[in-house]
């Protein structure tokens, strides 16, 4: 069988396996999980025998294994629908068919198959154990299964189909097909369990916050078509289509079309992958159940975000040389990455949830690759994402493991703590060693732990990038936040797992089934393995032995081969030392933490703590802006100056005296000035509204009068107006 | 010469129907207008030389469209006997965007150079029908939108039961 | 000499342009005159009808029917007429004037356009349209309005209920019908009659006999005939959509509904009857007019009897075997024909209209009915077995009862 | 012969046509009966351009059966909508049904 028709096959089964859960199968969960895990096993063969043959292909970046279909005849045109291998896709394909695979298999463990029905389990809330009385006659509370079990795979399922479509596709528009299919999926994963107000009301945020993003995504794949007459990678990537939209002019700011469509394709980005100013949705997004949407948002739908950054590398950098001033959509990319990757950072390292922690490691993770974008650092971002992408689903299927356990202990001995929290933990290590190694590793990896971890090689790559272009702030910056990484890392694991159990919950956590298990083990070994396929060349020692295989491979995807960083030992060192510092003052902090004692960071730091425990108030900072200065106002004004002053005088006569000034100011200042203009501003948006109420009147007839009339007035300008004969 | 004189027959009664449609108070005759309006159509599909829109007309419009809106009429019969304006109070602003709708239409048929085309011959020895009917299922034709549209045909279907299906309490 | 009716054409097309008129103003003169005359035929046709319908329901009811007038009372359908013509036309008070007339005039007239597309011999026939097959089920259409132009401008509720139940009943058999329509189409690559009768060597009622079936049950349901009659219910609402017609134009009702049938039966036998075919007919095509005649009067007597032999259905029985059985069990068989035709021409090389071809084909509708029957019947178990509900039954309306005793 | 202007208003005219009843009718089936117009306005344009631009190519026709398709669909669920409307408020006049306000 051709292999461009294996790629076509690649996301089918997902789908299917999603009709068939829905449709036919949803009564029984055996049948489902089946037929998920299956679906996922046939795509992760098929993207298997895909890699290896596109490994295989000399000089894939310029013959790509592709295959187009025409599906809709336009007169002399056609619509096209295609895929589309080349080294990119290649190594995204095989990390999103473990991920996938692993996830699926792991979310059997997860809801718990095999249990008993919860007692008093509703669908739309989470299982909430069952009582069983063994044959000793003891009653136990254990773990019961999951009431939507059946549900949970139909929605991976489809999820799957999304990331796959995303992934093979051979145009922006199939992309942004499987990127709204996933936007879908987050949103019904986030809400799985609907009954808890706090999960509708994140899924329904981050259902709007990523939609920002990707209204204006669309925005410029409409654009990007209207000038280039295609979506299709082979048109809009090739040299002349490039040079074409460099050198054309938009509307906006004096920028390039190549540059606004580049930055509108960003902020299509920004969204999915929560960078700065969209980012808020993805720690909230944690509501789903637990371990595996979280992974799902993190690790995997998340990466599509940087995913496409990359694939429109050709046009943010078209018309850029290698080292030369950067273009407005990389210096976009770069601040934008820069500043997401230390904000994100500061923040993680006071959460003590164990998921939030990660949530907020992954936006920082992300703004890293990011950054390394926007400096031109094509292949580091990709080798980043690559390596991210095993030891981020690596944490995140360890913290669900470990709230897995922590859940069981706290059903065992019924105390109503907070399963998630990193002061309830401690001492895990000896009750789930395989979780405790395999996490360590995820968390070495993050935290770049030199030579043997893949984070090391991947985090290197884009420092030494960013100090050869001799982009300073970029490199510090990137460094610091790498010091914050290793340092937040570092207390993930001692609060964790090291010491002494600090709740008697912690003290009866369990180790985990095999389900849960082995894909912890698989993702651990691909966390320390893939770095070692891009150690640069000219590394001391290790670079002769096993040659920058991922750099030659993936650099193949552009036209024009990026050069690897040359190698020097001040980013080498700095590496080293934040990774190695981070580490240790982590394990210096909190190696003793007892059981109800406060953060150790917390006196130290004061205010700091408060401010990043509250995620510096970003959710606070609509009524920081906007409501406190009116209350300030009022009661400064008001109270202190005319009342206080006026009551609480020192003398009666400077009491009547101010009573008069408060009398003078609040009769001819206050009242006229101040109130009338407050008035001003109320009745007239008051009148404004009383105004326009006439328009909503809900008669869909109105509204298709109004719309023509706007609609052929905007029309008759623009023909006799702006295009004048 | 006699073709014109059939075409402006025709036309007139299409049209003429048409404004009746939109015109007259009572919801039958209007739809009865309507079939004939759509007769008229059908009639210009046949000068058209496309015999199978002429019956594929006759067969969903008149077949089974105008009679779905017949019997939608009856069973809202209390509208039948309706008193009051059949229109809405802003009628003429419909009727002003109507006309320089159409006023604009013949400014821009009147800009374009393809707008008198004579009829060209259709090519011989080919059966329209035939043509159509391999186009629509060949895999590098339109199989793809066919089978879109028996999809959203059959969303329909069932759309329209769900929506209409009297719930019992 | 075999061709009569072509030889007076040319006659008188010779004729005519001997008079010097255009060639244009000749051809429709000679059209006009092929469809008067064929539509005289087919009304004297009608007037026959009349006797047959009466005297063939007699017999089914073990009456003697019509035998006064004239020899086996064949003057009686005079007598009717005349009747008919003698009776006050009335127009209900309150009726839609216009839309009132009309249908009388639709309800005979859709019945004679079909005949436009029917080939009577090789040679006969008004017009060789590529879309005949659509052509019959657009006529249809076209009549199923007309009684609903009727039902509604009565100002009758009977008749309205009449029009109604015709929707609902004529929109449900199009749909098997278009289906089974479908198949012969399928089997003579063309939707033009002419050719679908010409690729009939052998009979396709003898290659696909369940479409055949499907076809004929949808067409007496588009007919409006026993046991699907249920917009004319005579005990339920009294005539339905004709109730209040008088004189002639219920005698266009009537005309229209005898000639109807008939039409049917020579479309049901253009289609799966091999039409025209018969021996000698290509020789002597004028045979093929007989041929025709002679087979849709065989149909026209099943008609008949299926009619004065089955009790009439419930209109909710009438809607379920349409949806729940006709229509899949068409279009199983339209996928199965569809399959196998596909298979035996690619694969087999076996042309169509070959013994070996109509063979499989019959082994496949077999088959399709055997299975068919194996699941009705253990429907028809499993339904036994249920727990027996109220079925439901007609409850005189007793509050008028009690209204009526009040007022005594 | 006529020319394919001939065609272009009449459809242009039958739309603009359609569209009153659209706009201006108070009944909801009016206002579909409207839509139904427009539609065959835009297949007249459909089949005359094919017969008079493209005869040689079939996709003229194929987009004619796709605008069959579509009236088909939406009629069916228009006029489904509408009965189940006047279930519930009694009424299917198009300015009495505002639920777009709230």
């Amino acid at each position: 069988m051709n292999v461009a028709n294996i790629v076509w096959l690649l996301p089918v089964p997902p789908v299917l396996a999603f009709f068939v859960i829905v449709l036919l199968t949803n009564r029984s969960k055996w049948l489902s999980h089946s037929i998920a895990v299956g679906a996922a096993l046939l795509s992760f063969i098929g993207s298997m025998y895909v890699f290896s043959q596109a490994v295989a292909t000399e000089h894939l970046g310029q013959n790509p294994i592709s295959s187009v279909i025409r599906w809709f005849p336009t007169g002399d045109s056609w619509f096209e629908i295609g895929v589309w291998v080349d080294p990119l896709t290649a190594v995204t394909l095989f990390f999103v068919a473990w991920t996938v695979l692993m996830i699926f298999l792991y979310s059997v463990g997860y809801h718990n198959f095999g249990q008993p029905k919860g007692d008093h389990d509703v669908a739309g809330m989470p299982p909430h154990g069952a009582m069983v009385t063994d044959k000793h006659e003891h009653t136990h509370r254990v773990p019961s299964i999951e009431p939507m079990y059946s549900r949970f795979f139909a929605f991976i399922g489809l999820f799957a189909f999304g990331m796959y479509t995303l992934v093979v596709s051979d145009n922006l528009l199939t992309l942004f097909v499987g990127w709204e299919i996933m936007g879908l999926c987050s949103y019904l994963l986030i809400g799985f369990w609907y009954a808890k107000p706090s999960a509708r009301a994140a899924m329904i945020k981050a259902f709007i916050t990523t939609r920002v993003g990707d209204v204006f995504m669309l925005l410029g794949l409409a654009y990007l078509y209207t000038v280039a007459g295609s979506l299709s990678y082979s048109v809009i990537f090739s040299e002349e289509t490039l040079a074409e939209l460099a050198g054309m002019g938009s509307p906006i700011l004096g920028l390039s079309a190549a540059a606004l469509i580049a930055i509108l394709l960003f902020i299509g980005t920004i969204g999915k992958s929560a960078q700065f100013p969209l980012h808020v949705w993805l720690p909230d997004a944690m509501e789903g159940p637990t371990p595996v949407s979280a992974m799902i948002h993190a690790a995997t739908m998340v990466s599509a975000g940087v995913y496409l950054v990359i694939r429109i590398f050709p046009i943010a950098s078209a018309g850029w040389e290698h080292g030369a001033v950067l273009t407005p959509p990389m210096l976009f990319m770069a601040i934008i990455g820069t500043f997401t990757g230390l904000f994100a950072a500061t923040i993680a390292f006071t959460q003590n949830d164990i998921k939030r922690v990660l949530a907020y490691s992954t936006i920082s993770q992300l703004g890293y690759m990011i950054a390394a974008i926007g400096i031109g650092a094509y292949v580091a971002a990709a080798f980043h994402l690559f390596t991210h992408a095993f030891f981020k689903a690596l944490l995140f299927l360890g913290s669900g493991s470990v709230i897995h356990g922590m859940e069981h202990g706290v059903f065992h001995t019924g105390e109503h703590i907070d399963p998630q929290d990193m002061f309830n933990m401690g001492g895990l290590r000896k009750k789930m060693p395989i979780t405790f190694w395999t996490f360590l590793i995820g968390g070495l990896a993050l935290s770049g732990l030199p030579l043997i971890t893949a984070g090391f090689w991947s985090k290197d790559e884009i420092l030494a990038d960013a100090f050869s272009t001799g982009q300073w702030l970029v490199f510090i910056t990137l460094a610091l936040a790498a010091l914050l990484t290793a340092f937040y890392t570092m207390r993930q694991i001692v609060l964790t797992f090291l010491g002494e159990p600090r709740t008697a919950a912690a003290a009866n956590a369990q180790e985990n089934r095999w389900t849960m298990t082995v894909p912890l083990i698989i993702l651990a070994f691909f966390s320390l393995a893939v770095g070692w396929i891009g150690i640069p060349g000219e590394f001391p020692v290790l670079g002769g032995m096993l040659p920058g295989w991922f750099h030659e491979f993936v650099g193949g995807t552009l036209a024009e081969h990026p050069e690897a960083p040359p190698f020097h030992i001040v980013p080498l060192l700095t590496s080293f030392l934040v990774s190695l510092g981070g580490l240790a003052v982590g394990y210096y902090v909190y190696r003793s933490v007892r059981a109800g004692e406060p953060d150790p960071l917390q006196k130290p730091l004061g205010s700091v703590y408060t401010l990043l425990k509250n995620k510096y108030y970003f959710d606070e900072l609509y009524d920081k802006i906007f409501v406190r200065p009116a209350y300030w106002l009022a009661e400064t004004f008001t109270y202190l100056w005319v009342d206080r002053k006026g009551i609480d005088g020192f003398l009666h006569l400077i009491a009547r005296i101010t009573f008069s000034v408060g009398g003078f100011l609040r009769n001819f200042i206050d009242k006229p000035i101040i109130n009338g203009f407050g008035d001003f501003v109320g009745e007239s948006v008051k009148r404004f509204g009383r105004g326009a109420r006439f328009i909503q009147t809900g008669r869909v007839q109105q509204y298709m009068v109004m719309a023509l009339v706007i609609a052929f007035g905007t029309l008759f300008y623009y023909l006799f107006v702006l295009v004048q004969p | 010469m006699v073709m014109q004189i059939i075409f402006l027959i025709v036309a007139v009664v299409t049209l003429g129907s048409a404004v009746m449609v939109v015109t007259v108070r009572n919801l039958v005759h209007a739809a009865l207008w309507l079939i004939l309006s759509l007769f008229g159509v059908a009639v210009t599909f046949a000068l058209l030389n496309a015999p199978f829109f002429t019956v594929v007309e006759v067969v969903i419009y008149i077949g089974a469209i105008s009679i779905l809106m017949i019997f939608a009429i009856m069973l809202t019969r209390r509208t039948m006997q309706e008193t009051g304006r059949s229109v809405n109070p802003g009628w003429w602003l419909a009727a002003f965007l109507s006309l320089v709708l159409f006023a604009g239409l013949l400014w821009m048929f009147s800009t374009w150079d393809g707008f008198s085309t004579t009829l060209p011959d259709l090519p011989a020895g080919v059966d329209q029908v035939r043509e159509l009917g391999i186009a629509l299922v060949s895999p590098n034709m339109y199989v793809l939108p066919f089978e879109v549209a028996s999809v959203l045909l059959l969303a329909a279907l069932i759309g329209a039961i769900v929506v209409a299906w009297e719930r019992k309490s | 000499m075999g061709d009569p009716i072509n030889s007076i054409g040319n006659w008188l097309e010779s004729i005519l342009l001997g008079w010097g008129l255009p060639a244009g103003v000749v051809s429709a003169i000679l059209a006009l005159i092929g469809v008067v005359v064929l539509c005289s035929l087919l009304l004297v046709l009608d007037i026959v009808l009349v006797w047959v319908e009466r005297k063939v329901v007699a017999r089914f009811q073990d009456r003697l029917g019509p035998n006064r007038l004239g020899p086996f009372g064949l003057i009686q359908p005079f007598a009717d007429i005349i009747k008919l013509l003698i009776k006050e036309d009335i127009t209900p008070a309150g009726a839609d004037k216009f839309i009132y007339n009309l249908p009388p005039i639709i309800a005979l007239s859709t019945v004679l356009l079909l005949w436009a597309v029917i080939p009577l011999a090789p040679t006969v026939l008004g017009g060789d349209v590529n879309v005949a097959v659509l052509f019959i089920v657009a006529v249809g259409a076209v009549g199923t309005l007309g009684i609903i132009m009727a039902g509604w401008a009565s100002n009758n509720k009977y008749a309205l209920l009449g029009a109604f139940r015709t929707v609902a009943q004529m929109i449900s058999y199009e749909v098997p019908m278009l289906i089974a329509l479908l198949i012969p189409v399928l089997l003579a690559r063309s939707m033009s009659l002419q050719n679908i009768v010409g690729a009939q060597n052998v009979w396709f009622i003898f290659v696909v006999p369940l479409a055949a079936i499907i076809f004929f049950i949808s067409a007496i349901a588009e007919l409006g005939r026993a046991p699907f009659d249920i917009n004319e219910a005579e005990s339920e609402i009294v005539a339905g959509f004709h109730i209040e017609y008088t004189g002639m134009k219920f005698g266009m009702f009537y005309a229209g509904e005898l000639l109807h049938a008939v039409t049917v039966s020579a479309v049901f036998s253009s289609l799966f009857l091999g039409g025209w075919h018969g021996p000698f007919a290509d020789q002597f095509p004028v045979l093929g007019v007989f041929y025709l005649l002679a087979k849709a009067f065989i149909l026209y007597y099943v008609i008949m009897w299926v009619r004065y032999s089955f009790p009439r259905l419930r209109i909710d029985q009438m809607l379920g075997f349409s949806w729940k059985f006709l229509v899949p069990l068409a279009l199983s068989l339209l996928i199965v024909v569809a399959i196998l035709d596909r298979i035996l021409v690619t694969s087999f090389q076996v042309q169509a209209s070959t013994p070996l071809y109509a063979i499989s084909m019959l082994a496949a509708n077999v088959i399709i009915a055997l299975v068919t029957v194996l699941g009705l019947r253990s429907y028809a178990k499993l339904e036994r077995k249920r727990f027996p509900e109220d079925r439901p039954v007609a409850i005189a309306p007793e509050a008028d009862f009690k209204e009526l005793i009040v007022q005594e | 012969m006529i020319p394919l202007s001939y065609y272009l208003v009449f459809a242009a005219a039958l739309f603009c046509i359609g569209l009153y009843g659209v706009l201006a009718r108070k009944n909801a089936v009016t206002i579909l009966m409207g839509i139904e117009l427009m539609l065959n306005a835009v297949l007249i344009n459909v089949i005359a351009f094919w017969r008079y631009r493209s005869p040689d190519q079939i996709t003229g026709q194929a987009f004619a059966v796709m605008v069959f398709a579509i009236a088909a669909a939406e009629v069916a669920v228009g006029l489904a909508l509408f009965i189940s409307i006047y279930r519930r408020r009694n009424t299917i006049a198009a300015d009495e049904i505002d639920l777009l306000k709230w």
